[in-house]
C-alpha cells in the first residue's frame, strides 16, 4: 500500500522531470542545453524503468544513452555549432501547425487509451531481472541479437567512413 | 524456450554475405584500393554464391520462431540479391572514379543493407523483424551520403536519416501497442492473441487502430506511399544512383515483406467482415490510389530522370498495394510477382541513368537527346526497361500489372483497378517521352559511350528477365503463388 | 439468239478492257474494235428483237446468283421483254452511230483511245442497265453510266468548267440515287426480293402495303429525277453539255438519261400500285418540261437549247408514265396510253435527238462556236447538216408524219381526261416548235452574223453525216410502227399485259398540228421573216427574259442555300473536330500537366519573394502546392504526421476528424498568412549558424 | 498502468514537435531520442503489466536503445558531413532538391 | 493440319525481326529484301490459309486450325490458343496482303532502315496474333504489343508532327484497352470456373453474367475497340496518326489496325454480351450514322490529301458500326466483314496513292494540285479507280459491303433502324462530294507545267504493289459470293449468339 503511493508518488515527479526537460530539449535555444536537459530525461526514464522493475534496462538506459550517445551529441555540438552564437531561433515555422497537430496525437491517444481494453496480467516479472534477460538474450534472441552487432558493424563503418576527411 | 532449436544451417547463406562483407572490405584495404574492378565482381561473386547457397539451405523454421526460412523468404530474397546484384553491377563507374577511397565500405555496406533485408523477410517476430529492418536502413543512409562532398548526396543522407529515424520510431511506438494488446512479439500468436482479445471483449478498441495506423505509417514511410512520400523524390535524386536503384528495388522490398508479415500475417483478422470498422485495407488501398496519382502526375514533369524514376517508383508502388489489399493468395503472390519485374526494369532503368550519368555527368532527360543514335543498344534497352514499367505487352512489366489488377478485381477493389489502370496511362506519357527524347529527336550523335562490362551483364540481365519472364512468367509466378500460400488466405 | 443476250453488253465491255489494257497507243486499232463491237451488238440485238416478237410478250429471263443471305438474294441476270428489246436497239443503234460519227468529230485528240474506251464502257453499263433483271443489277449499271458519264463530260479535263461540269453531274445525280437506294431498300425490305417479276408479282398480289409502296414508288422515282434530270435535279443536264457533242448526244440526250424514264417504266407495277405516287411522277413531269421548254426559249448556246429541250422532253416521258400509273390505279380497265406514249416517245426521241445533237456537233465543229448568235447562213454551206437538222426540228415538233408527230400524239392522247395537264401539254408542245425553230432559223437561215467564222466553215467529214442521215431515216419513219392504225404495232408490243390497243384520236392529232404549225410560224416571222423584233420581245418581258435566261436562278439558289452553307458547315465540323473534340482530350492532358506545372510555378513563385497580395482565394489554393514538395524534410514529416494523426482521428472519431481538419487548416493559414506579411523575418531566420 | 501510457505519449508527442520544429540537425536527432524513449516506456510498461511472464519488452527495449544509438552515431556523423558542405546545420537550408 | 500454320503466321515476322538485328545496318538492299521475304511468306501461307479453309472448312462456323490451348500461365488460366474461323481469315488475308504490300512500299525508306522493318515485322506478329488468338490474355498482348512498333514507326519516321501524333496514338489506344482489361478480368471472376478462353466465354457469359455486368463490361468493351475502329467521338487520334505516319504505317493503320476494333467487337462483346448488344443497338447504331455523316463532312473541308482519306476512314468505319448496330440480320454483319475488307483494301491503296504522289511532290495540299491527269495519265487512272470504289461505286468491293450494310440494317427489323439506315444512305453522296472534289481539283483542270513539270509517273514497284489491290477490289465488287460464302455459317451462328 505504502509502496504502491511511494511509488506514485516518483512516478509523478520523474514523470514531471522528464516532461519539463523534455520539452526544454525541444525548445531551448541554446543547443548545448538542450543535450544537458535530454541527459537529464533521460536519466529519469530510467528511473522510470525501475519503478517498473526493469533494473536491467535502466543500467543499459544510463550506461548507453547517457553515458555514451549524450556524449557523442555533445561532442558533435561542440564540432558544429559556435557556443557564442545563441539568438538564432531554434525553431522553424512548422510549430504552430506542430502544436496543434502534437496536441490532436495526444489527446486522441490519451482519449483512446482509456476505451481500450487491456488484458492486464497480474502476475509477477520473473525474479532476477539481468540474469533472465542474459539468458533469454543468449538463448530465444540470440538471433536479433547478433543481427544488432552487425548493426552497430555497420552503423560504425559508415560513420567512419563519414566522417573520416578525405585526403585530396 | 525448451525445445530450442539452433538449426544454423538455415541462416548459412546470411552468415555467408556477413562474412563475404567483411571479405570485400578487408581485401580492399588490404590491396590498398588499387584495383577498382575487382572488389565489385568479388562482391557480385559474393551474392551469386548467396543466391547458391539460399537454394541449398532453405525450408524451416529456427530460433525460436524467429527465423522462418520460408518460401516466401526465399522469394524475396531473391529480390534483395537481385537487386544488390545488379546495384552492384552498376556501380563500377562510380567506384573507379568518386569513391575510389572507400570501395570496400561501399559494397561492404550494401552486402550488410542485403543481409539485413534477408533477415527481415524472414522474420516472424517483430524484434528480430525491427533489427532487420534497421540493418536494413542505417547502411543504407550512409550509402545515400556516400559523396562527401557533394551537397546533394550529403542532403539525401541526411533526409533519409531523418525521416527513416522516425518512420522507425512511428513504427516502434505502433509495434509497441501490438505488443501491449497481446504480450507478445511473434506475429502468429499476435493473430491469436488478437482474436481471442476481439472474441472475449467483443472490442479492442481505439488503440489498435492507433497502433494499425502507427505502423501503416512507419512503413509506408519505406514503401514511400503517398503521403509518406516526399522524402523519396529528393533522396532518390541526391543519392547515388545505383544507391538509389538499390533503394527503390531492394529497400522497397524489405518494406513489401515487413508490410506482407505484419499485416497479412499478423493482422489479417481485420479483414474479415467481423472486424471490418478495424480494416486496414481500405487506409492502404486510399494510399494506393493517391500513390497512383500523385506519383504518375508529378513525374509527368520531371525533369531529372532520376526524380521522373522516384516519382514513378511511387506510382509502382500504388500499383503493388493493389495486390496487397486484395488479401488473398493471388494478390500476395502477385505483390511478389510485381516486385520481381519491377527488380529488373527498374534497375536496369537505374543501370542506364547511371551508365549515361558516369559518361556525362548529367541526369536530365533532355540530355538523352539522340541516344538512340549514338548508343542504339543502351536506348534500346531504356526503352524496353521503360515499357515495361508502363506495362506493355509482353514485357514483364505487363504480366505484373495485369496479376495484381486481377487480384484487385477479385477482391472487388473495382475504383482502384480502373484508377490504376488510368493513371498508368498518364504514366504511359511520361515514360513514352524518354523514349520519344532518345528516339525521335536529334542529338550530338558522336556521344561515345563504353559500357562496363559489368554494367552490360546488368542491362542484359534486365531485359533478359523483363523479357523472358514476361512471355513465360509461369515459373516466378508459381514460385510466387508458393510464397502466398504460406499465409493460408483464401 | 435470246439464250446469249447476256453478250450483247459484253461486246463493248470487251472493246473497253482490250482497249485500255492493249490497244492504248494503236489509235486506229481501238476506235476499229469499239465501233465493231458495237456493231455486233447492234445485230445481236436485231435478232433479239426478231426472237421477242416471236415470243408474243412472254419475257426472258436468265440469271445466276450474286451473293444468297437469308435476308435478301442477290443475283445478276438479264431480263428481255420487249422494252428491253426495243431499248437495246435504241441503245445500240445511237451508240452505233455516235461512234461512227466520233471517227470525225474526235479527230486528232490526243487521248482518242480512251474516248473510244469510254464509249465503250458508256455502252456496256447503259446495255448492262437495260438487260438487268432486278433492281440491284439496274442500280448496279445506273452507277456505272454514272461514271461514264461523269469520265466522258470531264473528258477535256483541262477545262475547268469541264471537270465541274463532271463533278456536278455525278454528284446531281447521286443525291437523286440516294432516294433510289432507300427505295431499293424498302424494296427489299417489304418485298424480300429485288428480282423485277418477283416483285411485282408479289406487288401486284398486295403483299406490300399501299403506303409503303407510295413510299417505294417516290424514293424509286428519285433515282429517276436524278438521272434523266427532273424538277428538281435537273441543273446538272445543261452543264453537262461541256462534254464533247457526240458524248451529249449518246448519253445525254438519248439513252443515258432516257434511263430514267426506262426506271420508271420498267416499275410500272409499282406506280399503278399507288396513285400518290403516280400523280407525283405525273407532276414533276409536267414542272420539269414546262420549266426546261420555257428556259429553252432564251438559250444562245446551241447545245443548251438542245439540252434543255431533252430535259422538256423527258419530262413528256415521265409525265406520261405517270398519268398512266394514275388511270390505271383508279381504274384497273382504264384505257390510258401513257405508258406507251411514254415508251414510244423514249424510242423516237432518241433518234431525233440524236440527231440534233450530233447536228449541233456538225455545226460546231464546221464554226468552233457554241454560241447562235454568231451563226447564220450555215445552209449554204453545210447542207446535209441543216436539211437533217430541219428534219429532226419537224419531227421534235411533232409534224406529220414524222416520228415525233406520232410519239408526241400520244402523250396528248395520254392526258385526256387531265385538262391542266393537256394545256400545259399543248403548250408545251408550242413554245418546243417556237424554239427548235429559232433555233434552226438563227444557225441555218439569214445572214452570216460572224463573217469569219462562217467563212472557215465546211461541211462535215462522211464519217459524221453518213451517221446524220441514217438517223434521219430513223427520225422520219421509226415512229411508224407506232400508228394509230397498225393494230400490232408498238402499242400492242410494248404492254405484256392485256391488249391496250385503241383507235386513232383525230381531234388530237389536229390539235397538236396546229399547235406545232404554230409555234413554227410565230418562229419563222419572228426570226426568218423578222416581222416582229427579236428583241423588241424581249425588251417586252425584261423580266421574265432575265429570269429564264438565268434558269430560273436554280443555280444560284443551289449554291447559296445548299453548297455553300454545306461547305461552312464543314469547315465547322473540321474546327470542331481539331478543337472541341480533340480540345477535350488535350484539355484533360493539359489540365494534368498544369497540375503538375502549377506546383513547380508557385515553388518559384516563393523563391523569388514575388508573392504579395494575401487573402485571395487563389492564395488559399497556393499554400497546398507551396508546400508539397518544398525540400524541407521537417516538413516532409509534418504532412506524413499530420495526414497519419488525421486518420487516427478519422477512425476513432470521424467528428472529431473534422475540427482537427479544420483546426489544422486554420492553423496553417494563420501561419502562413503570419509569414506572406513578414517574408524579411524568414530570410533572417534561415541564414546559416555562426 | 495508463498513467505510463501517458507519459510515454506526451514525450512521443514532444519528440515529434522536436522533429519537427528544430532547426538544428542535432537537435532534431535529439528529439528522436526522446521518441524512442518513448516507446521503450511502453514497451517496459507493457512488459510489466501485460506481458510478465516472461521479458520480451526489455529485451524489445534493449534492442530499440542499442539501435537508437547506431542511428544517433551515422546521424552525427552525417551531421559532420553536413557541416563540412555547408558550414551550418540548420536544416531549414538543406533543400537543395525539392519539387 | 500437319503444321501449325498460325503459329508460322504469327511468329515467322518475329523470327524475321530478330534476324534483321544481326544484319550489318548499312546494307540496305539486304534489310529489305530479307524483310520483304519474311513478309512474304506469311502473305502466302495466309493465302493458302484462305483457300484451304474456303474450299474444306467454310461450310460450318465451328474454328479450325486450332492450336492450344496450351498452358501458358497455369495460374491466370492463360493459354496459348489460337484457332481461326470465318471472320478470322479474311482478316489474316488482309494482314497478309498488306503488310507485305506495306513493306515493299517501304523500300523507299531511307533512314534508320533496319530498325524500320524490325518494327514493321513486329507489328505483323501482333496483328496476326489479334486475328488468331482465341484465348483473353493471349489477345490482350497482341492487342497491346502491336502499339509498340507503331508508335515508334509513326514516331521516327512520320511527318512534321510526328511527335505528337505517336504519343497520341499511343496514348489514346492504350487508354481505350485499359477498359478491356477491366472488362477481361470482370469476366474472368465472374465465370466459374474462371476462364479466359474466349470461346467458352461466348457460351457460358451470358449465363452467368448479371444485366448490369453485361452492361458494364459491353461499355468498357466497347471504349476499348471504338477507340481503334474508330468510333465518333474516339476518332481525333486517327487524322493525326494517318497524316503523320509514313505511307505504309498508314496502310496498315487503315487497313489492319482500324479492324481490330470492328472486328473484336464482332469476336468478343457481340457474341460474349448479346442482352448489352440488344440494349445498345440503336446507340451504336446512331453513333455509326454520326461517324458516316461526320467524317464525311470533315473529309470535305479537308485540304490535305492524306487527312482527307483519313477522314474518309472514319466515315466508312462508320458504315461498319451501321451494321454492327443490326445485330441481328446477317446480310448486316456480313456487310461489316465486307466492309472491314474493302476499306481495307481501298483506303490502303489510296494511301499508297497519296505516298506516291508525296514522295515526289513533297507536298499533299490539294491545291498545290491541278491536272495531274495530263501528266500522270496511269496514276490518275487508279487515283480514280480508288476514289470511285471509295465512294461505292458499283463493281468495286464498297459499293456491295455499303449496299448489304444498308440492306441488312434496313431489314434488321430493329426499331428506327429504317430512319437511320435512310438517313446514313446520305454518307454516299457525302462520299461522292469530297472524292469527286479532290480529283477535280488534283487530277482535272489545268496543269501547271512550271511547277509540275518534273513529275514522274508511278513506277514499276509502286505500281505492281497497288494493282493487287485493285485487282481484289474489282474481283469482289464483281464476284462477292465467295467471300460471302467463306464466313455465311460463321456469321450466322454468331447471328444466333447474339439473339440469345
Amino acid at each position: 500500500m505504502f509502496g504502491v503511493e511511494v511509488s506514485q508518488l516518483f512516478f509523478y515527479l520523474l514523470s514531471f522531470i522528464i516532461i519539463v526537460s523534455a520539452i526544454y530539449v525541444v525548445s531551448l535555444r541554446n543547443i548545448f542545453h538542450c543535450a544537458l536537459f535530454l541527459v537529464l530525461c533521460l536519466f529519469s526514464v530510467a528511473g522510470i524503468y525501475i519503478l517498473l522493475e526493469a533494473e536491467f534496462l535502466a543500467a543499459v538506459q544510463v550506461l548507453i544513452y547517457v553515458g555514451a550517445v549524450s556524449i557523442l551529441m555533445i561532442f558533435a555540438i561542440m564540432l558544429t555549432s559556435r557556443l557564442a552564437n545563441k539568438k538564432i531561433m531554434q525553431s522553424n515555422d512548422n510549430v504552430t501547425v506542430a502544436i496543434f497537430v502534437c496536441a490532436g496525437f495526444l489527446l486522441t491517444s490519451l482519449g483512446s487509451f482509456g476505451y481500450t481494453v487491456w488484458k492486464v496480467v497480474d502476475s509477477p516479472l520473473p525474479e532476477n531481472n539481468t540474469l533472465t534477460i542474459g539468458k533469454l538474450l543468449m538463448t530465444d534472441y540470440v538471433l536479433p541479437f547478433e543481427v544488432v552487432s552487425i548493426v552497430l558493424l555497420a552503423a560504425m563503418i559508415g560513420a567512419i567512413v563519414l566522417a573520416r576527411r578525405e585526403k585530396i | 524456450m525448451e525445445t530450442f532449436d539452433y538449426n544454423l544451417k538455415l541462416i548459412i547463406p546470411e552468415m555467408f554475405l556477413f562474412v563475404w562483407a567483411l571479405v570485400v572490405i578487408v581485401f580492399d584495404i588490404s590491396s590498398k584500393r588499387r584495383n577498382s574492378d575487382s572488389v565489385g565482381y568479388l562482391t557480385m561473386a559474393g551474392l551469386a554464391i548467396t543466391a547458391v547457397l539460399l537454394y541449398n539451405f532453405h525450408g524451416g523454421i529456427s530460433f525460436n520462431n524467429m527465423f522462418s526460412s520460408d518460401i516466401l523468404a526465399l522469394f524475396f530474397k531473391v529480390i534483395f540479391l537481385g537487386s544488390a546484384f545488379m546495384a552492384v553491377g552498376s556501380s563500377f563507374g562510380l567506384a573507379s572514379d568518386k569513391i575510389k577511397n572507400h570501395r570496400g565500405e561501399y559494397y561492404g555496406l550494401i552486402l550488410f543493407s542485403t543481409v539485413g533485408m534477408m533477415f527481415l523477410s524472414s522474420s516472424n517476430e517483430l524484434i528480430s523483424l525491427y533489427v532487420g529492418l534497421e540493418l536494413t536502413t542505417i547502411p543504407l543512409f550512409v550509402l545515400a551520403a556516400f559523396y562527401k562532398d557533394k551537397k546533394t548526396s550529403v542532403e539525401a543522407g541526411m533526409k533519409y536519416l531523418i525521416v527513416g529515424a522516425f518512420s522507425s520510431a512511428v513504427l516502434l511506438y505502433g509495434l509497441s501497442l501490438l505488443y501491449g494488446f497481446t504480450g507478445t512479439t511473434d506475429l502468429t500468436m499476435i493473430k491469436i492473441n488478437l482474436s481471442l482479445l476481439f472474441l472475449s471483449a467483443g472490442k479492442i478498441g481505439p488503440g489498435l487502430i492507433l497502433a494499425i495506423v502507427m505502423i501503416i505509417a512507419g512503413i509506408s514511410f519505406k514503401l514511400a506511399l503517398v503521403p509518406f512520400h516526399m522524402w523519396a523524390p529528393d533522396v532518390y535524386q541526391g543519392a547515388p544512383t545505383p544507391i538509389t536503384a538499390f533503394l527503390s528495388v531492394g529497400s522497397k522490398a524489405a518494406g513489401v515483406v515487413a508490410f506482407a508479415r505484419i499485416f497479412v500475417h499478423g493482422l489479417i483478422a481485420f479483414v474479415d467482415p467481423v472486424m471490418k470498422p478495424l480494416d486496414w485495407g481500405i487506409i492502404v488501398a486510399v494510399m494506393a490510389a493517391a500513390a497512383m496519382v500523385v506519383g504518375n502526375i508529378t513525374a509527368l514533369r520531371q525533369h531529372n530522370i532520376k526524380r521522373m524514376l522516384a516519382y514513378s517508383s511511387i506510382a509502382q508502388v500504388g500499383y503493388l498495394m493493389i495486390g496487397m489489399v486484395a488479401v488473398s493468395e493471388l494478390g500476395i503472390a502477385s505483390v511478389g510477382f510485381y516486385m520481381f519485374m519491377y527488380l529488373f526494369a527498374n534497375m536496369g532503368a537505374f543501370a542506364v541513368a547511371t551508365i549515361f550519368e558516369d559518361k556525362t555527368g548529367s541526369s536530365s532527360i533532355s540530355s538523352y537527346k539522340g541516344l538512340s543514335k549514338s548508343a542504339p543498344a543502351l536506348s534500346a534497352c531504356m526503352a524496353i526497361f521503360l515499357l515495361s514499367l508502363t506495362g506493355i505487352p509482353p514485357l514483364g512489366g505487363f504480366a505484373a500489372k495485369y496479376i495484381v489488377f486481377a487480384a484487385g478485381i477479385q477482391a472487388g477493389y473495382y475504383w482502384l483497378v480502373i484508377l490504376g489502370l488510368l493513371t498508368s496511362v498518364v504514366a504511359l506519357y511520361y515514360y513514352a517521352n524518354v523514349i520519344k527524347t532518345m528516339y525521335f529527336s536529334d542529338g550530338n550523335s558522336d556521344l561515345k559511350i563504353n559500357i562496363h562490362p559489368a554494367a552490360r551483364l546488368v542491362l542484359v540481365i534486365g531485359v533478359i528477365g523483363v523479357i523472358i519472364f514476361g512471355i513465360y512468367p509461369e515459373p516466378i509466378l508459381n514460385f510466387a503463388m508458393e510464397s502466398a500460400a504460406l499465409f493460408a488466405l483464401p | 439468239m435470246l439464250e446469249n443476250a447476256y453478250l450483247i453488253p459484253i461486246y463493248p465491255l470487251l472493246a473497253f478492257v482490250i482497249i485500255i489494257f492493249a490497244t492504248r497507243w494503236k489509235e486506229k486499232l481501238s476506235s476499229a474494235i469499239s465501233i465493231a463491237a458495237i456493231l455486233v451488238a447492234v445485230i445481236h440485238s436485231i435478232f433479239v428483237m426478231i426472237a421477242v416478237i416471236g415470243r408474243h410478250g412472254v419475257p426472258f429471263e436468265l440469271s445466276v446468283p450474286f451473293i444468297e443471305h437469308p435476308l435478301i438474294s442477290l443475283e445478276t441476270g438479264i431480263f428481255i421483254d420487249p422494252l428491253t428489246a426495243v431499248m437495246l436497239l435504241v441503245v445500240t443503234i445511237v451508240s452505233g452511230c455516235v461512234q461512227i460519227y466520233s471517227l470525225g468529230y474526235m479527230h486528232g485528240d490526243p487521248r482518242w483511245s480512251r474516248y473510244f474506251s469510254y464509249l465503250s464502257l458508256f455502252t456496256f453499263s447503259m446495255l448492262g442497265l437495260v438487260v438487268a433483271n432486278n433492281f440491284f443489277m439496274i442500280f448496279i449499271f445506273w452507277e456505272l453510266v454514272g461514271l461514264t458519264s461523269y469520265l466522258l463530260i470531264g473528258f477535256w479535263f483541262e477545262k475547268d468548267s469541264a471537270s465541274d461540269a463532271g463533278k456536278k453531274a455525278f454528284i446531281t445525280t447521286r443525291i437523286g440515287d440516294l432516294g433510289f437506294i432507300i427505295g431499293i431498300l424498302l424494296l427489299a425490305t417489304y418485298a424480300g426480293t429485288l428480282n423485277y417479276q418477283e416483285v411485282f408479282t408479289k406487288v401486284a398480289d398486295g403483299a406490300v402495303p399501299v403506303g409503303v409502296l407510295t413510299m417505294i414508288g417516290i424514293f424509286i422515282f428519285c433515282g429517276a429525277v436524278g438521272k434523266s434530270a427532273q424538277f428538281p435535279l435537273h441543273v446538272w443536264l445543261p452543264d453537262a453539255m461541256e462534254g464533247p457533242t457526240p458524248v451529249s448526244a449518246l448519253i445525254h440526250a438519248a439513252t443515258m438519261v432516257a434511263a430514267g424514264v426506262y426506271l420508271v417504266a420498267r416499275s410500272m407495277t409499282l406506280f399503278v400500285g399507288s396513285a400518290e405516287a403516280a400523280m407525283t411522277v405525273a407532276v414533276i413531269g409536267l414542272i420539269t418540261s414546262f420549266m426546261a421548254a420555257s428556259i429553252a426559249l432564251v438559250q444562245n448556246d446551241i447545245k443548251r437549247v438542245l439540252a434543255y429541250s431533252t430535259v422538256s422532253q423527258l419530262g413528256y416521258m415521265i409525265m406520261a408514265l405517270g398519268l398512266y400509273g394514275f388511270d390505271v390505279a383508279k381504274d384497273p380497265h382504264s384505257h390510258s396510253v401513257g405508258y406507251f406514249a411514254g415508251t414510244f416517245h423514249l424510242m423516237t426521241h432518241a433518234f431525233f435527238k440524236a440527231l440534233l445533237f450530233l447536228g449541233a456537233g456538225s455545226v460546231i465543229h464546221a464554226v468552233h462556236t457554241n454560241d447562235i448568235q454568231e451563226m447564220g447562213g450555215l445552209s449554204k454551206k453545210m447542207k446535209i447538216t441543216s436539211l437533217t437538222f430541219f428534219i429532226a426540228s419537224l419531227s421534235i415538233a411533232g409534224i406529220f408524219p414524222l416520228s415525233g408527230f406520232w410519239s408526241k400524239d400520244e402523250i396528248v392522247a395520254a392526258t385526256l381526261g387531265h385538262p391542266v395537264f393537256m394545256f400545259f401539254t399543248l403548250l408545251i408542245a408550242f413554245i418546243t416548235a417556237f424554239y427548235m425553230f429559232r433555233l434552226c432559223f438563227l444557225t441555218f437561215t439569214g445572214k452570216p452574223r460572224n463573217q469569219e467564222r462562217f467563212d472557215h466553215a465546211h461541211e462535215s467529214p462522211k464519217t459524221m453525216t453518213m451517221p446524220l442521215m441514217f438517223l434521219a431515216f430513223l427520225s422520219v419513219f421509226a415512229g411508224w410502227v407506232g400508228m394509230p392504225w397498225l393494230s400490232h404495232g408498238f402499242s400492242s408490243f410494248v404492254y405484256t399485259g392485256e391488249l391496250q390497243h385503241h383507235g386513232p384520236n383525230y381531234i388530237v392529232m389536229l390539235v397538236s398540228t396546229i399547235v406545232a404549225v404554230s409555234g413554227i410560224g410565230l418562229a419563222y416571222t419572228v426570226y426568218f421573216k423578222k416581222k416582229i423584233s427579236a428583241d423588241v420581245l424581249m425588251e417586252k418581258f425584261k423580266p421574265l427574259y432575265t429570269l429564264l435566261l438565268n434558269k430560273y436562278y436554280f443555280d444560284e439558289i443551289y449554291d447559296k442555300v445548299i453548297i455553300k452553307p454545306l461547305l461552312a458547315f464543314t469547315r465547322m465540323m473540321w474546327w470542331s473536330d481539331a478543337n472541341i473534340i480533340d480540345g477535350l482530350v488535350n484539355f484533360v492532358g493539359w489540365f494534368t500537366i498544369k497540375w503538375a506545372d502549377a506546383k513547380m510555378l508557385f515553388d518559384k513563385y516563393i523563391i523569388d519573394g514575388a508573392v504579395n497580395g494575401a487573402g485571395t482565394v487563389c492564395m488559399a489554393a497556393s499554400w497546398l502546392f507551396k508546400y508539397v514538395q518544398n525540400g524541407s524534410v521537417q516538413f516532409y514529416t509534418l504532412v506524413v504526421i499530420t495526414s497519419a494523426v488525421g486518420v487516427i482521428i478519422y477512425k476513432v472519431t470521424p467528428e472529431g476528424f473534422v475540427y482537427y481538419f479544420i483546426g489544422v487548416v486554420v492553423v496553417a493559414l494563420a501561419r502562413f498568412l503570419m509569414k506572406m506579411n513578414r517574408p524579411e523575418e524568414g530570410n533572417v531566420e534561415t541564414e546559416p549558424e555562426g | 498502468m495508463l498513467q505510463y501510457l501517458a507519459l510515454a505519449a506526451i514525450l512521443f508527442a514532444i519528440g515529434i514537435f522536436g522533429v519537427l520544429t528544430r532547426r538544428n540537425a542535432i537537435g532534431i536527432l535529439m528529439s528522436l531520442e526522446l521518441m524512442f524513449n518513448a516507446v521503450n516506456i511502453n514497451l517496459v510498461t507493457f512488459n510489466k503489466f501485460i506481458g510478465p511472464d516472461n521479458l520480451v519488452g526489455q529485451i524489445f527495449a534493449i534492442f530499440v536503445i542499442v539501435i537508437a544509438a547506431a542511428e544517433a552515431v551515422v546521424g552525427l556523423a552525417i551531421v559532420l558531413l553536413l557541416y563540412r558542405n555547408w558550414q551550418g546545420i540548420d536544416i531549414g537550408n538543406i533543400n537543395i532538391m525539392k519539387w | 493440319m500437319d503444321f501449325p500454320v498460325l503459329s508460322y503466321l504469327i511468329f515467322i515476322p518475329l523470327i524475321g525481326a530478330v534476324f534483321l538485328l544481326f544484319l550489318p545496318k548499312d546494307k540496305f538492299g539486304l534489310i529489305r529484301w530479307t524483310s520483304a521475304f519474311f513478309s512474304f511468306v506469311p502473305m502466302v501461307l495466309s493465302f493458302w490459309l484462305t483457300y484451304d479453309y474456303f474450299f474444306n472448312f467454310s461450310q460450318t462456323a465451328d474454328f479450325y486450325y486450332m492450336e492450344g490451348p496450351l498452358s501458358w500461365i497455369s495460374l491466370l488460366n492463360a493459354n496459348y490458343f489460337l484457332g481461326v474461323d470465318g471472320i478470322s481469315v479474311p482478316m489474316l488475308f488482309l494482314t497478309g496482303l498488306l503488310s507485305f504490300i506495306s513493306i515493299v512500299a517501304s523500300f523507299n525508306i531511307a533512314v534508320r532502315v533496319k530498325e524500320y522493318f524490325i518494327f514493321f515485322l513486329l507489328l505483323e506478329t501482333g496483328m496476326m496474333g489479334v486475328f488468331c488468338a482465341l484465348d483473353f490474355f493471349l489477345f490482350y498482348v497482341f492487342w497491346e504489343v502491336m502499339l509498340v512498333p507503331m508508335y515508334f514507326l509513326i514516331g521516327i519516321w512520320g511527318g512534321p508532327r510526328k511527335e505528337y501524333a505517336a504519343i497520341k496514338f499511343f496514348l489514346y489506344t492504350l487508354f481505350g484497352s485499359i477498359f478491356m482489361l477491366v472488362a477481361i478480368l470482370v469476366l474472368y471472376f465472374s465465370s466459374d470456373p474462371h476462364t479466359l478462353n474466349i470461346l467458352e466465354l461466348i457460351q457460358t457469359a451470358p449465363g452467368f453474367l448479371t444485366h448490369g455486368l453485361q452492361l458494364f463490361c459491353f461499355v468498357f468493351f466497347f471504349i476499348a475497340f471504338a477507340i481503334k475502329v474508330p468510333v465518333w467521338p474516339f476518332h481525333t487520334w486517327l487524322p493525326d496518326a494517318h497524316v503523320q505516319a509514313p505511307t505504309a504505317v498508314s496502310v496498315i493503320l487503315a487497313g489492319v489496325l482500324l479492324k481490330m476494333g470492328t472486328y473484336g467487337m464482332l469476336r468478343i462483346s457481340w457474341p460474349m454480351l448479346p442482352e448489352a448488344t440488344r440494349y445498345f443497338a440503336i446507340p451504336i447504331a446512331i453513333l455509326g450514322l454520326i461517324g458516316i455523316i461526320y467524317g464525311a463532312l470533315v473529309s470535305m473541308a479537308q485540304t490535305d490529301l492524306k487527312k482527307l482519306v483519313a477522314y474518309s476512314s472514319v466515315s466508312h468505319m462508320g458504315y461498319c458500326m451501321l451494321s454492327l448496330g443490326a445485330f441481328s440480320s446477317v446480310t448486316a454483319i456480313t456487310g461489316c466483314m465486307f466492309q472491314m475488307v474493302s476499306h481495307g483494301l481501298i483506303t490502303g491503296a489510296l494511301f499508297l496513292l497519296v505516298g506516291v504522289l508525296y514522295d515526289r511532290a513533297h507536298t499533299r495540299e490539294i491545291a498545290a494540285f491541278g491536272g495531274l491527269g495530263a501528266k500522270l495519265p496511269i496514276y490518275t487512272g487508279l487515283m480514280v479507280l480508288f476514289s470511285m470504289a471509295s465512294l461505292g461505286l458499283p463493281g468495286m468491293s464498297g459499293f456491295v459491303s455499303e449496299f448489304m450494310v444498308f440492306i441488312g440494317a434496313f431489314g434488321s427489323g430493329i426499331p428506327h433502324f429504317q430512319l437511320i439506315t435512310a438517313l446514313a444512305v446520305l454518307g454516299v453522296v457525302l462520299t461522292a462530294g469530297y472524292m469527286l472534289r479532290m480529283v477535280q481539283r488534283m487530277l482535272l483542270g489545268e496543269f501547271n507545267k512550271e511547277k509540275w513539270g518534273g513529275l514522274t509517273e508511278i513506277n514499276t514497284r509502286e505500281l505492281i504493289i497497288v494493282s493487287p489491290l485493285a485487282l481484289l477490289t474489282i474481283a469482289i465488287g464483281f464476284f462477292p459470293a465467295p467471300l460471302s460464302d467463306l464466313m455465311e455459317a460463321t456469321i450466322t451462328n454468331l447471328v444466333q449468339l447474339m439473339a440469345r
